[in-house]
């Protein structure tokens, strides 16, 4: 016989004034298996919780009872309690008669008391079912990984090696830089990005503690919080990375041409080359789609000249599998397709250009070497319409969330044009101007009155072509009347959405995205760079919106919680898991399916049936990945998959208690 | 049917002969003209035990279950229904493709045992009711064939759209006649199991009605235990029951089980998208999977 | 294929052409148009500047009477067509406003016929394809801008293609063998009732849109609007006088096009009946099929 | 008391099962914003909604219970990531399931109660309440 001690707590007045803990107290005494029952005004205080320690060595309790506040606030208080008293804490159960009851009720005292009386009986008999539960620890393997290299994976990895820990950069393009390396200026300072931005990128690639692994992608993730078995495809560069000098001879001779993506395809690139001049590692891949040798088997121009022959054009795709404690994802963000705007006709007219566009017009070493000439016929435009909110705040053809960087930037691409072009007219069609952050008001009120850009409230509702100009008709709400403007050249301020795939890694390595396929935080306020998957956190614009400042603060952020996690030796982790009955389980795999977290496996054990040693399929529960859900719990209908803590028999006994 | 028959034994001979398989498992005549029992036969001289006839009820893809850990490999006749409990128990990882082998025999649709024992053999026996609404009289799957390919485009379904009117006639009811209804069907209810026992969604090693320590169930015969047993069964084979109509025939009391089963498929079917269990083997099961379009009605 | 055929007011006034020439192209093409006796008005624009529910339940008894014959229902007109489907996305929408609207007509509408715009049953339900093997004088050579007005895509609930950027009728002009040309202006306001009202502002909005076309170098317009068709058609030589510019832009109902490339009589169509006149585009036409065949 | 009187008196009790992180938050939430409902309720803790075998509310019906809500974080919101969808899909058959066999609807609910949801959880518990109380005792599926 499980003997239980209940204890009723008055919360000073906030339970005993709707609650008659008294009289719980002694209504207590006659539930089965209970053994000792008291009432006192703290339990949690000092005194409250050395009268329960007391009550377990002087009447033997083996299970506990708290009748008190949210166990959502002091059950880790009384678990601690219990362990002093040489209990196992999860010997504990909790009944909630203070949010539950005394303060949802405090007008009917005898009702109260009767639901209070009630909520005790059920937790008696939970715990009279409670079993000791052990917390296990498991090793943390102590190499981090970082999946993404643009500026968030940048500083993420750089604060972590510098931490003293191991951390290998995936990044899946020829080079690290992300899309920060595309960027003329950044706001609000107007500080070149590529002047902040490379000495990072050559930081993170001489430390000695990181690993850079590019134009490679993360295949596979399998394991768990300081156990991650990774499998990386290492795509097949084609250059040898340790014979190439860098020397650029095999770009420089290579007879195809094809379109640069890093220079949004306004400037063609080589089918052997590197993406920028400052890309890292500073050597070339070649690009076999368009590669003349990869497509007809003739050319091998790059391979005849390479000095250091370092061009192989037999190399493959390699997978490597690594371990990682922990991994930082910094996957970044894609642009909004602007064509589905039908009445901006992007695509259509090409003077109507992204404001990424216009970051590679506007840049020194960009196709137009920073002077500022229009795509459709490399005349300087003199008339600059930009607009904002494209693919944004809009739930009919867009996104519905806010973009965040956009009214910055394109602030900063007006300064910009007025600051090149002398007698250049800029006109910004917005919905609402939106600066939060340091300096970013100041910079705006700069735009408009120092720079003289035009600021038009209103929404642009067509552009067409005619005489060779863009006919750009919009409203202006302020004026309340329609306003034609006939520009040279029209920037999208266009929204920031997730990859393409980023829903595709999220279940690879089982974290979860919102409608938007942005990964989601595990909470927005106090967790906002923690995953609901343990070990796993988010840094920079996959998890939504985001400029320069906030992508490496939540980098840093995010690499604090690595070095807190592969600081330690060992972890411990939650007893409170499923378990499966191998007696019982028929192997059909149907808690697989549910499991949010890929901890379950199906494996063979070995048997002897009618006299043969057989192997027979079962569930196998991963316990350090299992986060104590109980989805298997129910898909199975034989219940062979238990949930400690919240067993079958526990929850089972609860119903019939408070049914009583 | 005769002819079926015979090549059943001759293709049967063959397969023991050889040594492919160590058991064929067909039907046989029982006590009774109108019985055909499952036989499991498994030496050459015992072939001419099978027979194919309109009593041929048993769903046989339920008996793979029991060879699951043998080593040699079975052989199995197949209607269109035991094809698909067989990609049902596929599904559930109960047994292994390549461990059997499936012989597929056109099913015209059987006869209903119970009027053939009331009218005799000459009087004209009316079709089985779970064979009335067939979608798939064919066999999904097989090694063999008995018949010719063009029996098996002749064996037309018998039903096209599903028939839903004996659910639809329950739902109009009101809540309380519904439970009369159903309080008196299960009140007649011996908790036999033998629904369970001949269903092949029914697939646990250990069924939980079994399990009295943890308490799921109590063992008393009464109308609330035998609801819940009714009502947790069909929970469990939710996206699972083939419609083979199994459960209702071995029923001893008559109760009409498929009717349960029936409003579950159909409100599959309306909830989250046409789904006929046993088809695709690589479907994932209703309860299985999600959408996250699925209806909400619970804001 | 068969359809409750809802012509509306306009087709039986100054859209007579449009009337003629859909129930020839629908003859033409094998579709049974079932016109739905004792139609009404469908309410555009008076009843939704009235009455909310008054504009849903007008168009509600017309449909209403196609869904007791299990019919979906084909209209011409832009304005019809907006007005029904805004009826019957409401009732799909709200089994309260299934229940209202029934009451109100005094016979069941659940939503189940459809409001089809003429347009989109060519182009989704007839096919491009099918239209295309039916052609024998494609509109060769014939440069035609697709004027789509300002509510028949849109708004976006209602209509059936891109509300900003629309194809259906450039894809179907191209079916008929003629050259469909981009243009900024398919979905631009003619000004509908300005040009009575307000005539500057109408004639002004009319100009816009034939300047756009001839910018492109359009011979004519195709156009799906009885409204829009006066405003172009008929004020053209209106804005003629104000800008001093020569149009001579024919336009078209998208179904006269059609009748035309299946080798209809242009008088059948209706097509003499068009202020603007189109003998230069049908002799182009004309000219453009004898060169082929003279090899 | 008489039996009349033990009729004029009832008051029906129901079960809550409430996941930890959302519903049970909400009902915290609740009480820290002393929002007052008929206390007829017992809130059950569960970790998920996913975790509430249909067969937990069965046994309530068995057991007496008047009525049944399960209740857990909105789709998407779920703590464990997916459990509330197989919640949504189990729990849209059961229910229909329930009401098959003659469970009056109001008598098992399903509800999405965040933990920002406070005074939703007051409204949605004080709504069952008074439907059933209106409805009277549930005899249908009990053991006695």
């Amino acid at each position: 016989m499980k003997r239980v001690g209940v204890f009723i707590c008055h919360c000073g007045t906030n339970i005993a004034q709707a609650v008659d803990c008294e009289k719980v107290a002694q209504n207590a005494q006659a539930f089965p298996g209970v053994a000792f029952s008291t009432d006192y005004k703290y339990m949690c205080a000092e005194p409250g919780q050395d009268l329960i320690k007391k009550a377990i060595s002087e009447h033997r309790l083996d299970r506990v009872v708290v009748a008190s506040c949210s166990p959502r606030m002091h059950e880790p208080t009384f678990r601690k309690c219990l362990e002093r008293a040489g209990l196992n804490p999860y010997l504990l159960e909790m009944a909630n008669i203070r949010e539950h009851c005394a303060w949802v009720h405090p007008d009917d005292k005898e009702r109260a008391t009767l639901k209070a009386t009630e909520l005790v009986r059920m937790a008696v008999a939970k715990v009279i079912q409670n079993e000791p539960l052990d917390r296990s620890t498991i090793p943390i393997t102590k190499r981090a990984l970082v999946i993404g290299g643009g500026i968030a994976g940048i500083q993420a990895a750089l604060d972590i090696a510098n931490a003293g820990h191991l951390v290998d950069i995936v990044e899946k393009e020829p080079s690290i830089g992300g899309r920060m390396a595309q960027i003329d200026k950044t706001f609000p300072t107007l500080d070149c990005s590529a002047c902040i931005l490379t000495p990072k990128m050559v930081e993170v690639a001489n430390h000695p503690n990181v690993r850079l692994i590019t134009y490679s992608e993360v295949e596979k993730v399998e394991g768990y919080v300081g156990n991650f078995e990774v499998t990386i495809r290492q795509k097949a560069r084609s250059v040898d990375l340790s014979a190439c000098t860098g020397c650029g001879l095999c770009t420089e001779k290579c007879p195809t041409k094809v379109p640069s993506e890093f220079e949004m395809e306004m400037m063609n690139r080589k089918a052997i080359y590197t993406p920028f001049p400052q890309a890292i590692p500073n050597k070339p891949v070649i690009d076999r789609e368009n590669c003349r040798y990869f497509k007809t088997g003739k050319c091998g121009v790059c391979q005849k000249l390479c000095p250091a022959q370092a061009v192989d054009f037999t190399q493959e795709d390699q997978l490597v599998t690594e371990r990682y404690g922990a991994i930082v994802v910094a996957t970044g963000f894609d642009l909004f397709d602007d064509s589905v705007y039908g009445e901006y006709g992007y695509g259509r007219y090409k003077d109507v250009i992204t404001g990424l566009h216009f970051e590679r017009l506007v840049n020194a070493s960009g196709p137009t070497m920073g002077k500022i000439k229009r795509p459709s016929d490399g005349q300087e435009p003199k008339n600059v319409v930009f607009i904002k909110c494209v693919g944004s705040r809009d739930e009919a053809k867009g996104k519905a969330y806010c973009s965040k960087t956009c009214c910055m930037y394109t602030a900063k691409h007006a300064t910009l044009v007025r600051e090149k072009i002398k007698d250049s007219n800029v006109y910004v069609f917005y919905m609402d101007v939106r600066t939060p952050g340091k300096g970013y008001e100041e910079f705006y009120t700069r735009t408009t009155d120092q720079y003289g850009a035009k600021y038009l409230r209103g929404r642009v509702s067509k552009i067409y072509e005619k005489g060779g100009k863009l006919i750009v008709r919009g409203e202006d709400t302020l004026l309340g009347r329609q306003i034609e403007i006939e520009a040279d050249m029209v920037v999208l301020a266009t929204a920031m959405v997730a990859k393409e795939n980023a829903a595709e890694l999220a279940q690879m390595i089982g974290f979860s995205y919102d409608q938007d396929n942005f990964y989601t935080e595990a909470h927005p306020k106090l967790a906002p760079v923690e995953t609901h998957t343990a070990g796993v956190f988010l840094a920079g614009a996959c998890q939504g919106p985001k400029d320069i400042p906030d992508s490496v603060a939540q980098a840093s952020a995010a690499a604090v919680k690595v070095c807190g996690l592969l600081s330690k030796e060992r972890m411990e982790t939650e007893p409170t898991i499923s378990i499966v009955n191998e007696a019982i389980c028929a192997g059909c795999g149907m808690c697989v399916t549910v499991c949010p977290y890929k901890a379950i496996e199906l494996k063979f054990i070995q048997e002897r049936v009618d006299g043969k040693v057989i192997n027979r399929r079962v569930a196998s529960v991963n316990s350090g990945l299992c986060q104590g859900c109980g989805a298997c719990t129910v898909a199975c209908r034989s219940a062979a998959l238990n949930l400690k803590h919240f067993t079958n028999e526990q929850i089972l006994a609860e119903v019939d208690a408070l049914c009583l | 049917m005769n002819e079926i028959t015979n090549k059943m034994r001759k293709i049967a001979g063959e397969i023991l002969q050889k040594g492919e398989a160590s058991v064929v498992i067909g039907w046989e005549k029982g006590t009774f003209w109108y019985l055909s029992p499952p036989a499991f036969i498994d030496k050459v001289e015992d072939v001419d035990r099978l027979v194919w006839d309109d009593f041929c009820h048993n769903n046989l893809s339920k008996y793979l279950v029991d060879f699951k850990y043998k080593e040699e490999k079975v052989a199995i006749f197949v209607k269109g229904c035991d094809s698909r409990a067989f990609n049902r128990l596929l599904q559930d990882k109960q047994i292994e493709r390549e461990k059997v082998i499936l012989i597929g025999i056109p099913c015209p649709g059987l006869k209903d045992q119970d009027q053939a024992k009331t009218l005799g053999k000459e009087g004209d026996i009316p079709k089985a009711e779970k064979c009335l609404e067939c979608k798939y009289p064919n066999p999904l799957v097989y090694d063999y064939y008995l018949g010719e390919k063009e029996e098996l485009d002749e064996v037309a379904a018998t039903k096209e759209a599903p028939n839903y009117s004996d659910v639809e006639a329950i739902e109009a009811m009101s809540p309380d006649e519904r439970y009369e209804f159903w309080t008196k069907q299960y009140d007649r209810c011996i908790r036999c199991y033998a629904c369970r026992n001949v269903c092949p969604a029914c697939n646990c090693r250990e069924c939980v009605f079994d399990q009295t320590c943890v308490g799921w169930i109590g063992k008393a015969n009464n109308s609330s235990e035998n609801q819940f047993f009714a009502l947790t069964r069909a929970m469990h084979v939710a996206g699972r029951c083939i419609e083979c109509g199994e459960c209702e025939r071995a029923c001893p009391m008559d109760i009409p089980i498929m009717l349960l089963n029936k409003k579950i498929i159909k409100d599959i079917n309306e909830l989250f998208g046409e789904y006929d269990a046993g088809i695709d083997v690589d479907s994932k099961l209703p309860l299985g999977h999600f959408d996250k379009s699925d209806p909400e009605e619970f804001m | 294929m068969k359809y409750a055929y809802f012509p509306g007011c306009s087709l039986s006034s100054t859209g007579l052409e449009y009337d003629m020439s859909t129930r020839k192209v629908a003859q033409a093409l094998g579709i049974d148009l079932w016109e739905i006796p004792e139609w009404n008005c469908c309410g555009a624009s008076s009843a939704h500047l009235t009455d909310q529910l008054l504009a849903l339940a007008l168009p509600a008894r017309n449909l209403a009477i196609a869904e007791a014959e299990g019919l979906d229902v084909a209209i011409p007109c832009a304005a019809c067509y907006a007005r029904s489907k805004a009826t019957e996305v409401e009732v799909r929408a709200s089994k309260e406003m299934e229940q209202t609207i029934s009451e109100v007509i005094e016979r069941p509408y659940t939503g189940k016929a459809r409001a089809r715009a003429l347009l989109d049953i060519f182009v989704k339900d007839y096919g491009l394809d099918a239209i295309g093997t039916m052609v024998n004088k494609p509109l060769k050579g014939l440069k035609v801008v697709s004027y789509y007005g300002c509510l028949l895509v849109r708004p976006p609930k209602l209509g059936f293609d891109d509300p900003e950027d629309p194809q259906s009728m450039d894809s179907l002009i191209e079916a008929l063998g003629g050259t469909p040309l981009n243009w900024a202006f398919k979905t631009e306001c003619c000004g509908a009732a300005h040009a009575t009202a307000q005539g500057e502002i109408g004639l002004s909005m009319i100009e816009r849109i034939l300047s756009g076309a001839k910018e492109v170098g359009a011979d004519c317009i195709a156009t799906a609007c009885p409204l829009c068709m006066n405003n172009l058609d008929m004020r053209q030589n209106q804005a003629t006088a104000k800008t001093g510019e020569q149009y001579n832009l024919p336009i078209f109902y998208f179904t006269e096009l059609m009748g035309l490339a299946l080798g209809l009589k242009p008088e059948e169509l209706g097509v003499n009946k068009h202020f603007v006149n189109t003998s230069e585009v049908l002799n182009k036409l004309n000219e453009a099929l004898t060169r082929r065949d003279t090899p | 008391m008489s039996v009349k009187d033990m009729q004029e008196n009832w008051e029906p009790k129901i079960l809550v099962f409430a996941c930890n992180w959302c519903t049970y938050a909400g009902a915290d939430l609740a009480g820290l914003s002393r929002l007052q409902y008929p206390p007829n309720i017992r809130i059950l803790r569960v970790p998920c909604s996913g975790r509430v075998n249909p067969q937990f509310v069965l046994r309530a019906f068995q057991r007496g219970i008047d009525g049944v809500l399960v209740a857990g974080c909105h789709p998407g919101d779920c703590h464990y990531v997916t459990g509330n969808y197989f919640t949504r899909r189990r729990y849209l058959l059961m229910q229909r399931l329930l009401q098959y066999v003659g469970i009056d609807p109001e008598r098992f609910q399903a509800r999405w109660i965040s933990g920002s949801e406070g005074p939703k959880f007051q409204q949605v518990v004080t709504e069952i309440t008074e439907e059933i109380k209106a409805m009277g005792p549930n005899r249908k599926m009990r053991d006695v």
